[in-house]
Parts: structure tokens; C-alpha cells; sequence
């Protein structure tokens, strides 16, 4: 089948921020993202698990697959969001089915 | 003071209290034993259901007392006041950035909602009636310090400027839509409202406290094991002084409002408990370079148990002596 | 008319009304309150099996009275029937697609057991006893809708083909199987089963109501905050006027079979009332280009508060004027 | 015998086993009804709180019987010697592979809570009473049939040696530490502490235990559908008879502890019951290559619903008649 | 380590279809797959969270890792069930360990 | 944006196992790791979705950004804890933000 070069950008971030994360994206253009529960994870700030959490605590992932000419604007109003937080933002290298849809 | 510690002792065996050691033990002891997040959301969603809405139903049986207004002023003095008297403190007590002596002090400015049920279940217990509208104050009192809090850190230069929507989203907060929300559903609907719905809110209340604690247990219990090492001896003792000196804030502020000994009681409360829910999730978004295990840590590693466990009776026991009550 | 707006007046300030209404201010105001989507889910189960089982204990104590067959036979008719209604006032009222008016109307045709459980609560909270087994006449009204919806569009020549699968999952859907299993449930175990678990079942059974529609109210909030534009006028006015034309045809079948007041007034909320979560999820599969906002802001945005504010008591005073009850 | 099937039919048709039967039903008519695995879980939290916490008050009311160290210590034979037993009936009767035997030996060494939740209601629905510390005997008898199991890998020279930490996580696993701990917090608080949450730990026990087997049955009913054919007659004959043979060897031991009516039918059930919870999860460390779906197929799908339904009502009648109670 | 090269396929798809889904894949041959909750997502349908829905709505993302030479019947047969529905369909190049268990 | 060459490694592994999984990875110097929840999914050992389990079974996707000169470690480590067990693991190239996070 016909697939369409793409990029997918996975940023996982502290739960209180997606919102600012996601206007940030829509802001920028992109036009979809999926958020994908997190269960727990490591990393500099040290080790943490979704049910020693209280609140709004925790983190998410976000998921954004985009054309990869729109790559540079989607990471820096990532950026914005993330560069004092904690979190991780990766890229890969994807093909996508559809590409009227993003 | 033989009277505190039998007081304190009588606190301590209680089936509330015993639930949250068992989740601080468990947790201490690496057991695998969890509370679904879900379901401790759930749980807290009743708590705040239910506390709000007899609060409301407290306030329409017995009228709004004349002190009702200045107590919600008392409160909104003592949230936006506390972080700063908690800040001077941690500047001579602790090592503490800025930052995060400030963050600090947010949580301490604002309140912790479960210890008030705790305490509202103590005086229940004991028979001692509070004005219902405590429940307003609790709410009132949830997001000033954090203002107070961003205040201090850009008087010194290190930005805590106010993220936009952050106001909003502070006031908003699920907790204080919900506490207000249903303290104004209990008010309009009055005796009937809670005769049509107290199986559900008042009789296994006592019970749901129990499983919720056993869950605030183990988040203390896991929050400590991980955060080994973060806090030095003053962030401790920070943490039991600082209640200490709220709570006698809070009495004379009770006394001057004019409150009756179980109202005293709860600001008390109020005053001496931190925040681990609303204030937390405002300082990731307004102070992310504050450090969350100290904040946490001292707010529900040491704070929320030492009010759970001696700060309550303590209290209680003050303000009958100082009252004569 | 007095007497109408009295009884509406009575039913707006209830607890769970009230409830329904924090949830709907919360999400316009944009609260971040949520309640768990495993929390909600769990409310729903313990609804359709608490009201399944009394509704069984119901027909176990009182018998099967000779209109069971007939009102299950309305049920039928009115499943049936109702989506073709619904689809003629929307091609007039509406500039929908054929089959976005198709979906929109197979909601109609079927129901909304959360307004059945409200109604439930106000015929009790006036004494009106109703038959028991209305509970199985609402689960047969369930699905018949989708199959008159599905036609609708097949008569157009606009696919709506019954996806291989799709009948045997929409009736062997989780709520139809709950509700008719737990009716068995208590027509089998009767009052003395009834008994074991009425603590659980019965007593706090509003109590969980009102936070189910706090929950209810959250998300109509949000469907209607995301889907602000994509109705006209004409929609919303579809979404008032169907439940009245729905209620007034449930009434006289009603009255033809010779139900008790309560089961008229239950018929008739059960023809008012559109559903949101059997029929949206047959849509996705087998009408996928019909638009989710367009009927669920219908159903659950409009029709829903509508119901449950004013159309129960409206009902009600009705069915009371018509049959001098 | 006509006495113990009246007791069986009374038992069949009880709230409690019809919510299961329901969730098998819908399970294998592929209804997609589900629990929310969160509420699930909070539900059996409850549960083990529940059942722990009304141990402890029956044996702070009661005292500790002399032959509470005696029941116990029959505990520890029977868990540690049954998958002896089992393993042996299992290489006779089947052809699984040592692994796999030693596996399953394991599950019915250990117990299951729900069985003895079950069975517990029986006793009161007949007013039976039963020791309190049986809850008690119930931890102790969940763990040290993994170690048999092992044991009995390790001989035939196929590894099963104790992965570091597992021994630790066995014994600190959430269920034994809940339920070792709520009976600790009801036996300091007793009938005091008993009284204050009694509204939620008590009186709705039964109707939440009737969802909790609703869900028992939807999974039991999945595995089921999902295990067909991995299974022999001689392995579903194994997960009747063991539980035959253990439920005769506890009647021998209680008898012989001196245990009550109660307290003989509970160890019986102890013996008889197949773990699904703590033995698969140690299970999938230990011995990963034992085939789950054979332990859990006949753990779930075969023992747990013969005990429920058949199971108690014949503990209960043969003890009866062997004690002459 | 030996690593074989693979693909993996990510699929957004709302959740009443999961079933259809996963019966399509099986039938064109997949033998395995990861099925992820998603939380909440933005698209040309426009934005949804999880807490915001009742009953079987929301997403689900279902992970594939196969042989690169599977990936067309893969892709033609979720395409089947895709295609009028709301979701995404996306590819990237893998490697994956023990070949033998896919 | 200036981005660091890295490898997203995602192992779906047994929830019993997860602890040991994350204790080998930490053991292998990998000082950062994201765990998403799983609902369900279909391998050699068969189907299974979540809320049809009960206890502490069921699995979880580990998610490891590592340095490309480190993957081997991390794959060794990963697979004494994944050997003998149910699960997968797969590599994908990627592009890291931030490279002094990990
Ligand atoms: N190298 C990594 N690979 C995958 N996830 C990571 C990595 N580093 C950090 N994370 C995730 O991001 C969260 C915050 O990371 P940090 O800001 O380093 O504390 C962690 O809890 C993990 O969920
Ligand atoms: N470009 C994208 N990147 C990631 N996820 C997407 C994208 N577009 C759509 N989605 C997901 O697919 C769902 C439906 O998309 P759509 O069919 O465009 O409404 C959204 O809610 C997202 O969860
Ligand atoms: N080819 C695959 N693609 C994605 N996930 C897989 C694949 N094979 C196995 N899995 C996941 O790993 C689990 C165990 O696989 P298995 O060990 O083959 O039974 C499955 O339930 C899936 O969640
Ligand atoms: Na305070
Ligand atoms: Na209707
Ligand atoms: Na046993």
C-alpha cells in the first residue's frame, strides 16, 4: 500500500503540563497527537510508579506523527513546554497510511 | 498533660489511624500491596463529596453565624500568611534553595483536606460540634499561599512569575470545585437532601477514611523509602515545628473570630497541615525547578502523619485548656 | 401548570439533580474535576445491577401481571417505531445527512437508563409504586432502534449493512446482560435475597446516583464545550421536542396495555429518553461516517439535562392529569 | 445426603453464586461486560480488609482458644504437604510435564480468599460460628506450598531454585500483609473500633462480595473459552478430586486440633480452595516455563467454581455428620 | 546480540472496533500483537480524553512487530477496517530479538 | 533543533517480572526507562486482555532511551530477565532531545 514518509515524535512529560503541552503543539500546527498513559519510569529525578502518586501527578506520553518538514516547529514549541521539566522527547523515522490526515 | 497523652493514646488505636500505619508499614517494608489510583481517586471524590455536602447541611440547620465572614478572612490571612513565616523559617532551620524553601512554603500555607476529615472524625467522636462552614474555609484557604509562594521567589530575582491560566487553573481545581460544589448542594437541600442520601455519605464514612488512609499510607510509606537521603535534620524538624507554630496561629485567630472549641479546633487544623494534592501540581507547573521530594516528602512524609497521629489530639487537648472547654 | 412547575421545582432541588448540575458547571467553567473512567464504570455496574435485581425482587413479590407481555410488546414497538419518527422531524427540522439523522435517531428509539434511574427515585420519593419488570421492558428497548436506524440508511442506498457480528454484540451488550441477568437475580432469590444485600443495593443507592451524575454532568459539560457550533438551532430544538412527542406515544401505549401510573410515567421516560452509550458504540462500527458530536451532544448534551430537569416531573404531572391519578 | 443437597440447592440459589453463574454465563456467550480491572482490585481490598478486620475483632472478643497455635501450625503442614499429594494425584492422572504438575500442586497448596470469603457467609447465613483466627490461619497457608512446589522441581533436576527476592515478595505480598494487617488492627481495636466502621465493613459486605463473583465469573468464563483444549478429562478430574482429598485431610486435622463446626468447615475449605492470585504471579518468576493457562484454567475455571457451588454446602454436611453438629 | 530486521506497526483505533481489528490481523496471518490504552488524542475529528467518555468509546493503540515482508498483507488487512474509521496507521523499521517468536 | 543519535528499546514483559526487569536495566547503567500500561495483546502463549486477569499478571512495555554504544548492555541485561519469560523486545533508530539527560 501507498505510505507517506512521516515523522513520530514520542515526548513523554509530568502530567500537570499536558494541557500547556498540547496548546503548545496545536499552536505550532500539529494537527494530531495521541496521549498515552505512563505507568512509571526512571530517570534523573529519580524512580517513581503511577500508584505512589497522588493527584494530578504522574506523567504522560504524547505521541505526534507529522510531516517531517514540520518536525523543527513541532520540537521547539515542544521545547518551550518541556526545557524546565522533567521529561523526554524522542523522534524516529516512520511511514504513515493516509497522509490527507496530518 | 496526662490528659494529651491518654488523648493521643485513645487517637493512636483507632482503626483510622492503625490503617495508615499499616500502609506505612507495608510500604517500609517493600510489600507489593497497592490501592488501584483509580479507586483512591474514587475514594477521595466520595471524601470531598461527602464533607462538603454535610458542611453545607451544618450551615443551612444551624444559619450562618455572624463569625462565618470573619473567618474566611482568618483563613485567607492565615494561607497567604503562613509561607511567609514557613520561608524565614526554612532560611534559618535548612539549607534550601529559594526555590524550593518557597515551594516549601506553599504547601504549608495551604491545607491538607484529609487531615481535617481526620480531625473532624476525632471530634465526632468526642462529641464536640464545629461550625459546619469550616468546610468553606478549608477551600478558601487551598490556593492563596501559592501566591504568597511565587511572590517570594520573584522578590528575589529568581522568575516564579505567574504561568497564564495558572490562576485559574489553581481556583478550579477539582478539589475546590468539588468541596464548594457540594458544601452548596448540602446548604440548598438542607436536612432532607442528607436524610435521602446519608447511607451512602455519613454511615460507611468512617470505614472509606480507613482504606483511604491505608492508601495514604503507603504513598508516605513508598514517598520516604525513595527520598532517602534528600532531607537533612533541619527539613525534619522543620516539619513538626512549623504545625506547631500554625496551629497556635490558628487558635488565636479561632479566638479572636470568635469560633466555638471544635471550630478552634479544626483552623487549628487548617493552619498546622500542609498541602500534597493542589499545591504540589501548581509548583510543577509555576516552579518546576523546585524539587518535588522535598516538598512532598516533608508535606506527606512527616507532616500528614505527625498531625494524623499526634498534632490532632494535641490540639484538641490546647484549645480545651486554653479555652476552658 | 402550578402543580407542574411545583413538582419541577421539587425534583430541580434534589441532591442528585443538584449534582448533575456541579458537574455540568465544573466542565463549562473548565474545571480539571474528573471522576476515574474505571470509577464511573464501576457505578454503572453497580447501578444496572442494583436496579436489575430490585426490579426482579419487584415482579418475584407482586407476580407477573397478565400486561407484562403487552408493555414488553410496546417496548418493542415503541424501539422500533420511534427512530422513524425521529428521522421524518429531523429532515424537517435539520440539514443533517441522511445518515447522521439516521444515527441521531436510532439514540431516540433506544434509551437512557440513568433517566430511567432518576425517574425511578422521584416516583419513589412520592410513594408511586410502578411494575418491577419495567427494568426488562427498558432492556428490550435497547437495541431494536439500531436495526430501524440501519434501515433508514439501507433504503437510501447508503450502506448502514449490518456488519457480521454486530447484532450478536449488541445484544449481548454489557448493560442488556447485567440488567437482565441481575432481574433474574432477584426474581429467583425474591425479598429474601433481596434482603442479604439490601444494605448494599438499596440504602446507599442514591447516594451513588449523585455521583454518577456528577460524573454525567462532567462529561455533557466537556461534549458540550468541544461541540460548540456543530449543532444549529434546529438540532437542539429536535433534541427538546423529540422526548415530548417520544413520551406522549409512551403514554398512550401505556395506558392501552394498563399500566399503573408509576409504569406509565417509567414508559414514558423510557420513550423521552435517548441513549449514549449502547447506541454510540454500535455506531462507530456500523454507521462510522455518521458524525459522534452531532448525536452525542444531542443525546447527551441536550436531551439528558433536559430529562432530567424538566422532563421527569413534566411526565409525571402529565401521566397524573391524564389518568386522574 | 437428600440434607446436603437442600444445602447445596439453598446455596445454588443465592445471590452470591447466581452473580457468579451470571459473569461465567455472559463470559462464554462472549457478552463484552467487564469490571474495571481498578475496581476489581479495590473490591478485593475491601474484601481481605473486611474479612482480616472482623477476624481480629472475633478474637479480641473471643480470646485466643489454646489451639490457635495448633490450627496454625496444621495450616503450615497442610500447605507445605498438600502439593505433595497433588503432585503425586497429578502424574497419575494426567500428562503434564513435572513443571507443569509441580505448578499446579502449588495453586492448591495456597489457598483462596474468596472461596473462604464464600464460605464464611455460609456459616453466618446458618449462624454458625467459626474461630476468628481462621482468617489468620488463611495468610499463613497461602505461601509455603510455592516452596513445596519448588522443591519438588529442584529434585527432579529442573531448576525451580528460589529466585533472589522471590521468598520475600511471597510473604510481603499485598494480600498477606492486607490481611495479617487488618487482623492486627481488629484485634487492637475490637468491638470499639468494630462499631465505628461496622456501616461499611459489615453491612454491605455481602452485596459487594456478590460483584466481586460477578467479575470472578466473567474471568473464570474467558479463561475457559480461552483454555479450550489445553486441558485433559484427567486434569479436570484432578481439580474435583483434590479438592475432595484436601477438604477430607483438613476435617482430619481440625478434628483433631479440636477446631468448632465452623472453624473444621473453614480449614476444610482452606485445603479444598486453589489459589488464583498469589501462587501464578510467584509462578511466573519461578517456574516461567509452567504453562499459566493450565494452573489458572483449573485453579479458576474448574475448582473455584466446584468449591462455591457444590463444594461448601458438602464441607459443610459432612463435617456435620462426622462431628455430629 | 542477533537482532532480526522487522517492522513495527502502530495503529490508533477506536475502541469499539478493536475486536474487528484484531480478528483481521489474525486472519491475514499476524501472530502477535500489543494492544495500549490511549488516554486521549487530537485529529481531524477533533480533540477527546479518556475521563470525558462513557462506556466503549475512546482509542486503542495496537502494536505489531513483523517480518518486512508480512507488511503489506498487514496493512491491506487493517486498512479494511480502518479505513471509514477514525485512527492513524503508522510504520517504522525494527529489529527485534528471538526471530523465531514472530 | 539539535538532536543526539540514540535507541528506543521496548520490551513488553510480564507484570510479575517488571521489577527484576528494571533492577537488571539499572544494573546495566541505563538511567532511564518509561513504563506504559497494557491492555491486552496475542502471542505464542495466546490472547489476553486485562480485565481478564486478575492479581498482579498481565504485562507492561518497558521503554529505554539509551546511547547506541550502550544497547548492547542493555539487551543483554534485558534478556536474562526476558528469556525464559512471555514477552518481546524490539529496537528502533532514533533522535533524542536534550542528550545530556541520558
Ligand atoms: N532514557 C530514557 N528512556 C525512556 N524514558 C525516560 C528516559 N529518561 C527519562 N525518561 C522518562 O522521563 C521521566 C522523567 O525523566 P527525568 O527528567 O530524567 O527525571 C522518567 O520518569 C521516565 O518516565
Ligand atoms: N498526526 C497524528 N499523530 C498522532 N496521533 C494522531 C494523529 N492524527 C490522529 N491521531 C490519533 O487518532 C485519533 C483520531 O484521529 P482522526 O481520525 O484524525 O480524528 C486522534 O484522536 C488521535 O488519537
Ligand atoms: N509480534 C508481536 N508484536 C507485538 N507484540 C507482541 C508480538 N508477539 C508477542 N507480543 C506481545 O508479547 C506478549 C507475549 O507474547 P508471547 O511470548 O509470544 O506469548 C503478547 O501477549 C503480546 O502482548
Ligand atoms: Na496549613
Ligand atoms: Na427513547
Ligand atoms: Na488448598
Amino acid at each position: 500500500m501507498e505510505t507517506h514518509t512521516a515523522k513520530r515524535v514520542e515526548i513523554v512529560i509530568e502530567a500537570p503540563l499536558e494541557r500547556r503541552l498540547t496548546d503548545a503543539l496545536t499552536q505550532a500546527g500539529v494537527t494530531g497527537y495521541t496521549i498515552l498513559p505512563v505507568r512509571g519510569g526512571s530517570g534523573r529525578s529519580g524512580q517513581w510508579t503511577r500508584e505512589g502518586q497522588i493527584g494530578r501527578a504522574g506523567m504522560v506520553a504524547v505521541v505526534c506523527l507529522i510531516k517531517p518538514e514540520r518536525l523543527d516547529g513541532l520540537l521547539e514549541a515542544a521545547f518551550t513546554v518541556v526545557e524546565k521539566h522533567i521529561g523526554v522527547v524522542s523522534i524516529t523515522d516512520a511511514q504513515v497510511l493516509r497522509a490527507e490526515r496530518f | 498533660m496526662s490528659e494529651i497523652l491518654s488523648l493521643a493514646g485513645a487517637n493512636l488505636i483507632s482503626p483510622i489511624i492503625l490503617s495508615f500505619a499499616l500502609g506505612l508499614a507495608a510500604a517500609l517494608a517493600r510489600s507489593d500491596l497497592t490501592i488501584p489510583e483509580a479507586v483512591a481517586k474514587g475514594m477521595s471524590v466520595y471524601l470531598l463529596f461527602a464533607i462538603g455536602f454535610k458542611g453545607g447541611v451544618a450551615v443551612s440547620a444551624h444559619g450562618v453565624d455572624q463569625t462565618l465572614i470573619l473567618t474566611v478572612l482568618a483563613g485567607l490571612v492565615l494561607s497567604f500568611g503562613l509561607p511567609l513565616i514557613a520561608f524565614a523559617l526554612l532560611k534559618i532551620m535548612t539549607g534550601l534553595s529559594r526555590t524550593d524553601a518557597a515551594a516549601v512554603a506553599a504547601h504549608y500555607g495551604s491545607i491538607s483536606i484529609v487531615t481535617f476529615v481526620a480531625a473532624t472524625s476525632v471530634l465526632e467522636g468526642r462529641m464536640i460540634d464545629a461550625e459546619g462552614y469550616m468546610v468553606a474555609v478549608a477551600a478558601v484557604m487551598e490556593a492563596p499561599a501559592i501566591l504568597s509562594a511565587l511572590w517570594l521567589v520573584a522578590r528575589g530575582g529568581g522568575g516564579g512569575a505567574m504561568a497564564p491560566g495558572l490562576m485559574r487553573e489553581i481556583m478550579l481545581n477539582g478539589s475546590i470545585v468539588l468541596l464548594v460544589g457540594s458544601f452548596f448542594i448540602g446548604a440548598i437541600t438542607g436536612e432532607k437532601g442528607l436524610e435521602e442520601i446519608s447511607a451512602f455519605i455519613v454511615t460507611p464514612f468512617k470505614g472509606v477514611l480507613c482504606l483511604f488512609l491505608l492508601d495514604m499510607g503507603l504513598i508516605a510509606g513508598r514517598g520516604l523509602r525513595q527520598s532517602k537521603g534528600v532531607l537533612g535534620a533541619g527539613a525534619v524538624a522543620f516539619a513538626v515545628v512549623m504545625p506547631l507554630i500554625g496551629s497556635t496561629i490558628g487558635m488565636a485567630l479561632g479566638m479572636m473570630v470568635g469560633l466555638s472549641l471544635g471550630g478552634i479546633v479544626l483552623l487549628m487544623v487548617l493552619s498546622a497541615s500542609a498541602s500534597y494534592i493542589a499545591v504540589p501540581a501548581a509548583m510543577r507547573v509555576a516552579l518546576p525547578e523546585a524539587n518535588p521530594s522535598v516538598y512532598l516528602t516533608l508535606s506527606l512524609g512527616v507532616t500528614f502523619p505527625f498531625n494524623l497521629t499526634l498534632g490532632i489530639p494535641l490540639y484538641l487537648a490546647t484549645a480545651q485548656i486554653v479555652t476552658g472547654g
